[in-house]
């Protein structure tokens, strides 16, 4: 139990840093929404059900959802297919 | 704003934006008033260092009625290297300032970084440990409200009783953020007297697929949101499902069918209805409940539908704020055929 | 030393997300990523608050008829985290907002950017 | 229990009830018109409820629903929160009063109504903040004011305006994470929410001497961000832009209220919650005094450089709550009551000086002191207005801001080493504020062309704005010459809030 609780938890870091790191938004986004939904199981084996399905349905869903719309608004306004991000590099 | 130039990296778009407005500031019609103001900003310019503010001013007001000209107004603007020259090596100057800050940026953030986690390192070895059963959190606040808030709130749910009725101010509270940040959306999002979007229907087997689908989620939303006292979940899971299912709703029907019957005015009314109602029963029992008055509200029988009081009209207005907030924000969010 | 940490392995990854959120929103440049970071920061102290709710082999509080109190986590935390998840998503959707109209008047998502073309766009006016 | 106890909350709920109601409106002036009646109506109140403590010398605790405290949540009032309650509820009038020219110019109609609503919930959120007893209450409201208040910051719609409350959410957000984090490390410790429980808890943890570093940590997360969101001197960088771009009433009400808001719920922790041994053994008291004094003299020197007449206000306001921080760093009762005296006069008087030099601003169309040379003569009272408010900062005495310095001198005095680097600052912030409100006086009393005897033709303004900024001067002067009432009313709600020191 120890074993998959760590997993889950080393999981969890590691999508942070991924997602903070990766260069494109829209990658970065779908990490993050991996990570809502890793919190979401973690927060279901911690025993608070009404926690986990309330994360999955806004922070899985919702604010994903926010941010997808926001870039493909921005994208819309850019004119292009590429991401934004890497002009600065 | 069209920029649908081929190379769009951001510092032609600086050099661009830059070039634009000398050519505005040179179309411009003269203007004493404007002029004379033009000159007091060179001269703040070049005289940074010396003095302040307001003071400068006068500074240099008695400068000018004295006809003391500063020859060092133009020091930065050298008439014979040709403009583009010039602007090519503006923004490398940029370029390079950005570099900078950007390497400043990684270091300063790894170093934060461990900094913080090395501090709350050390406070978390000394906090209690986790799952401990002696921890101090499990004090007589919890044991009552797992003890008696079945028979004090009629509610089986134990966290559902707890946000609705013994710290129901807090949620208050947060329905107020909720409903704040919806207002604030639209006020930043909004324009007035936009058509009403006409989207594509989504492909057909998303749309035949959630046609099946759709019922489902409403289904599950509600049970979420009637249900919230008894079993896991409340308003603001079930609200959120059910915002969910408008979302989906609106995506797959497409051609504003959902939006014509949802307006942004008819959501702004239920948001506000429910908002309303809530404070309404909440400060019923607040009242009630400070002045020692009485008249408390029959708690029925814990565990069925129509139980634990003011509870399930409670999840239901909290369940339709947060429907309708996420609606909102998604109909915001949408893009837009104007752009 | 070992063992502690893999006792405390909850509050542990919590302080680490939150180290990660806070520079995030504190030091990077995109704001995509800044709010990334909010979500971050807000998502572990939620973790940390859900962590120290649970008792060891306790069951979620759905209360039966004539138990003890002592077979559930406390309600406490979850209740302050249910409020927590709904404040951290509407300062996304105003953050997120605020963005938008940024990036429609600078075209960049760059906060360094931004403040550098606003402050040219302010004396110029 | 008399009705009178049911004000503290029905006044929350009333302003948030009145503000959630305005989407039904459809003229956005009468909004107007009818949030100043709501905020009327609660000054009143807030006023018989202090009188009416004061004259009892008792405080109370108001259980909200059917169960007592700790398990339930709590509001608390006394002849402070009362007095507080009312200060802001008479800022929150005048200023919409005297900027109502402003706001109708500035806001679009379309939105006035939305910006109206999130004004009144702003002002909910503080209404709370003052009386609250719980801490998890006190951020859900925190984080209401900050919502609603980078919005506001927003509405003008220009560029830039847009590009500071970005920066203002974002300071925000950073200050509401170390706040809510200490939360959750005091809760894990003591497993409470409730101030006087938490008292309780902290001290047996005192008494025992175990865990003590958790407990400062947290007490430090708290301090940190709620000094972030009161833009205490190192992370003032969102404030001047904020302050500047906004509209003016936006900006006299951030200035003058928002801010002290959150050093209240700071004044409240320290005095309710961690007492005077956590923070004095901790040398968090010692960390105040320090940020305190250098913000008075950065922000101010700072000050001095802008060129814009509402950076340079935004700036000074930061000196100034650098001045209620290094009272409460005095760690001792006398502290906490300049803190809380300076508290009220900088809500009056900075919303004064905002509101007079909007007027200037409309007056002549520029806010850049080259544009704003000669406004004091086509704005009589704006230039009034702005002038007795600046010299009120820079200690002229009879003014309202000499009395607060004299409360703060005589706090340092009472105390050990702070007193000659308290004194010290309080001396040369007060140079400072003299060296750029002087120049600015007289850059607006100046005449538009040197040498040149023009007429005096001042540009009339309404009757409703000179109202209020006249009974601004009214306050600010009575402040200064007659502080004995107020200051007795501070102390008495402050030995029934607790002892410190």
């Amino acid at each position: 139990m120890i074993g998959l609780e760590l997993l889950l938890l080393i999981f969890l870091v590691f999508c942070a840093i991924a997602t903070v790191l990766c260069k494109r938004l829209v990658s970065a986004i779908i990490i993050f929404m991996a990570y809502s939904a890793v919190m979401s199981l973690i927060w279901f084996l911690l025993q608070s059900p009404d926690l986990a399905i309330t994360e999955a349905a806004v922070g899985a869903g919702m604010t994903s959802l926010l941010f997808f719309l926001t870039l493909q608004r921005i994208n819309q306004l850019k004119g292009l297919e590429q991401d934004e991000d890497n002009t600065k590099q | 704003m069209k920029t649908t130039q081929n190379n769009n990296s951001l510092f032609r778009r600086i050099l661009q934006w830059a070039s634009e407005s000398e050519k505005e500031s040179a179309d411009a019609p003269e203007d004493p008033e404007r002029q004379e103001f033009q000159e007091y900003l060179e001269y703040i310019d070049a005289h940074d260092y010396i003095e302040f503010g307001a003071y400068r001013y006068m500074r240099y007001q008695q400068r000018k009625e004295l006809g003391l000209d500063e020859p060092t107004f133009h020091h930065h603007i050298e008439p014979s290297i040709p403009q583009k020259k010039q602007n090519v090596k503006k923004s490398h100057h940029k370029q390079g300032l950005l570099r900078k800050q950007l390497g400043w940026y990684r270091i300063a953030s790894v170093f934060i970084t461990c900094v913080i986690i090395l501090i709350l390192c050390l406070v978390v070895m000394e906090l209690p440990k986790f799952g401990d059963l002696n921890a101090p959190a499990l004090n007589e606040v919890a044991q009552r409200y797992l003890q008696q808030g079945r028979e004090e709130t009629g509610a089986v749910n134990a966290i559902t009783g707890m946000i609705l009725e013994y710290r129901a101010f807090d949620t208050f509270g947060e329905s107020v953020v909720l409903f704040a940040a919806a207002i604030s959306t639209l006020l930043l999002l909004r324009t007035p007297n936009q058509p009403l979007k006409q989207r594509k229907a989504g492909d057909e087997i998303l749309t035949m697929v959630s046609k099946y689908l759709l019922p489902m989620i409403i289904l599950f939303g509600c049970y979420v949101v009637l249900y919230g006292h008894i079993s896991p979940g409340g308003g603001f899971s079930g609200g959120a499902i059910l915002g969910a299912a408008l979302i989906l709703a609106s995506l797959v029907l497409g051609a504003g069918e959902v939006e014509r019957v949802l307006t942004s005015k008819r959501v702004t009314y239920i948001t506000v209805f429910s908002l309303l109602t809530y404070a309404a029963m909440k400060s019923y029992s607040f009242y009630t409940g400070a002045n020692h008055v009485g008249w408390a509200i029959p708690k029925g029988e814990a565990g069925h539908l129509f139980s634990g009081g003011f509870l399930l009209p409670l999840n239901l207005c909290v369940g339709l704020i947060v429907a309708c907030t996420m609606y909102t924000f998604y109909t915001l969010f949408i893009p837009t055929e104007e752009e | 030393m070992l063992e502690l940490i893999l006792e405390q392995r909850y509050y542990m990854i919590s302080i680490i997300l939150f180290a990660i959120g806070f520079v995030t929103l504190f030091l990077h440049p995109n704001l995509i990523k800044k709010i990334i970071g909010l979500n971050l920061m807000d998502t572990s102290i939620f973790l940390f608050l859900a962590a120290m709710g649970y008792v060891g082999g306790g069951q979620a509080p759905i209360i039966e008829e004539g138990s003890s109190w002592t077979m559930y986590i406390n309600p406490v935390p979850g209740g302050l985290v249910l409020t927590g998840i709904v404040v951290a998503v509407s300062t996304t959707a105003l953050f997120l907002s605020l963005t938008h109209r940024l990036y429609r008047k600078y075209h960049s998502l760059n906060l360094d950017v931004i403040l550098m073309l606003a402050k040219k766009g302010q004396e110029d006016t | 229990m008399g009705l009178v106890y049911n004000i503290p909350l029905f006044s929350i709920l009333l302003v948030v009830v009145s503000g959630v109601c305005i989407p039904l409106f459809r003229n956005g002036r009468h909004v107007i018109r009818f949030i100043q009646i709501v905020q009327c109506m609660v000054g009143v109140g807030s006023l018989f409820l202090m009188v009416e403590l004061s004259t009892l010398n008792e405080s109370f605790t108001y259980q909200l629903g059917h169960v007592p405290a700790p398990w339930g949540n709590e509001l608390r009032a006394g002849p402070l929160e009362g007095l507080f309650a009312f200060v802001f509820s008479l800022v929150m009038v005048l200023t919409f009063s005297g900027s109502r020219e402003d706001l109708i110019a500035d806001i679009k109609p379309h939105r006035l109504g939305n910006y109206c609503l999130l004004m009144q919930l702003l002002y909910g959120a503080l209404l709370a903040m003052i009386y609250t007893d719980d801490l998890f209450t006190a951020y859900v409201f925190v984080e209401v004011a900050a919502v609603t208040a980078c919005v506001v910051v927003s509405a003008k719609e220009s560029g830039r305006s847009i590009v500071s409350a970005i920066r203002y959410l974002m300071f925000n957000c950073l200050g509401s994470g170390l706040f809510l984090l200490g939360i959750a490390i005091l809760y894990a410790l003591t497993g409470h929410l409730l101030f006087s429980s938490l008292q309780q808890a902290v001290e047996q943890y005192l008494l025992s001497g175990s865990s003590k570093l958790p407990l400062i940590v947290s007490a430090l997360l708290m301090t940190l961000g709620l000094s972030i969101k009161s833009a205490q001197f190192p992370f003032h960088a969102w404030l001047p832009d904020a302050h500047a771009s906004a509209t003016t009433t936006s900006s006299a009400i951030l200035s003058g209220l928002l801010l002290k808001g959150y050093l209240i719920i700071l004044m409240k922790l320290m005095v309710r919650v961690f007492g005077p041994f956590v923070m004095v053994s901790s040398y968090l008291c010692d960390l105040l005094l320090l940020l305190g004094l250098a913000g008075m003299l950065f922000a101010s020197v700072a000050a001095l450089r802008q060129e814009e007449v509402k950076r340079m206000i935004a700036y000074s306001s930061s000196a100034q709550i650098s001045y209620i921080f290094l009272s409460l760093g005095l760690g001792s009762q006398l502290g906490l009551l300049a803190a809380c005296f300076q508290i009220i006069v900088h809500a009056l008087t900075k919303s004064m000086i905002f509101l007079g030099a909007g007027a200037m601003i409309n007056g002549v169309h520029g806010h850049y002191w080259g544009q704003l040379r000669g406004a004091a003569r086509k704005v009589p009272v704006g230039g009034i207005a702005f002038t007795v408010g600046g010299l009120s900062l820079c200690g002229i005495p009879l003014l309202a801001g000499f009395s607060s310095k004299y409360c703060i001198a005589l706090a340092a005095l009472d105390s050990d080493w702070q007193m000659a680097p308290a004194l010290f600052g309080l001396a040369a912030s007060s140079v400072l504020n003299a060296m750029y409100y002087i120049p600015a006086i007289l850059v607006i009393w100046g005449r538009t062309k040197p040498n040149q005897e023009e007429e005096w033709n001042p540009i009339s303004i309404g009757w409703e704005q000179k109202l209020a900024l006249g009974f601004l001067l009214f306050c600010n002067l009575y402040l200064g010459m007659r502080f004995g009432l107020v200051r007795n009313l501070i102390e008495q709600g402050i030995n029934l809030l607790g002892s410190f020191g």
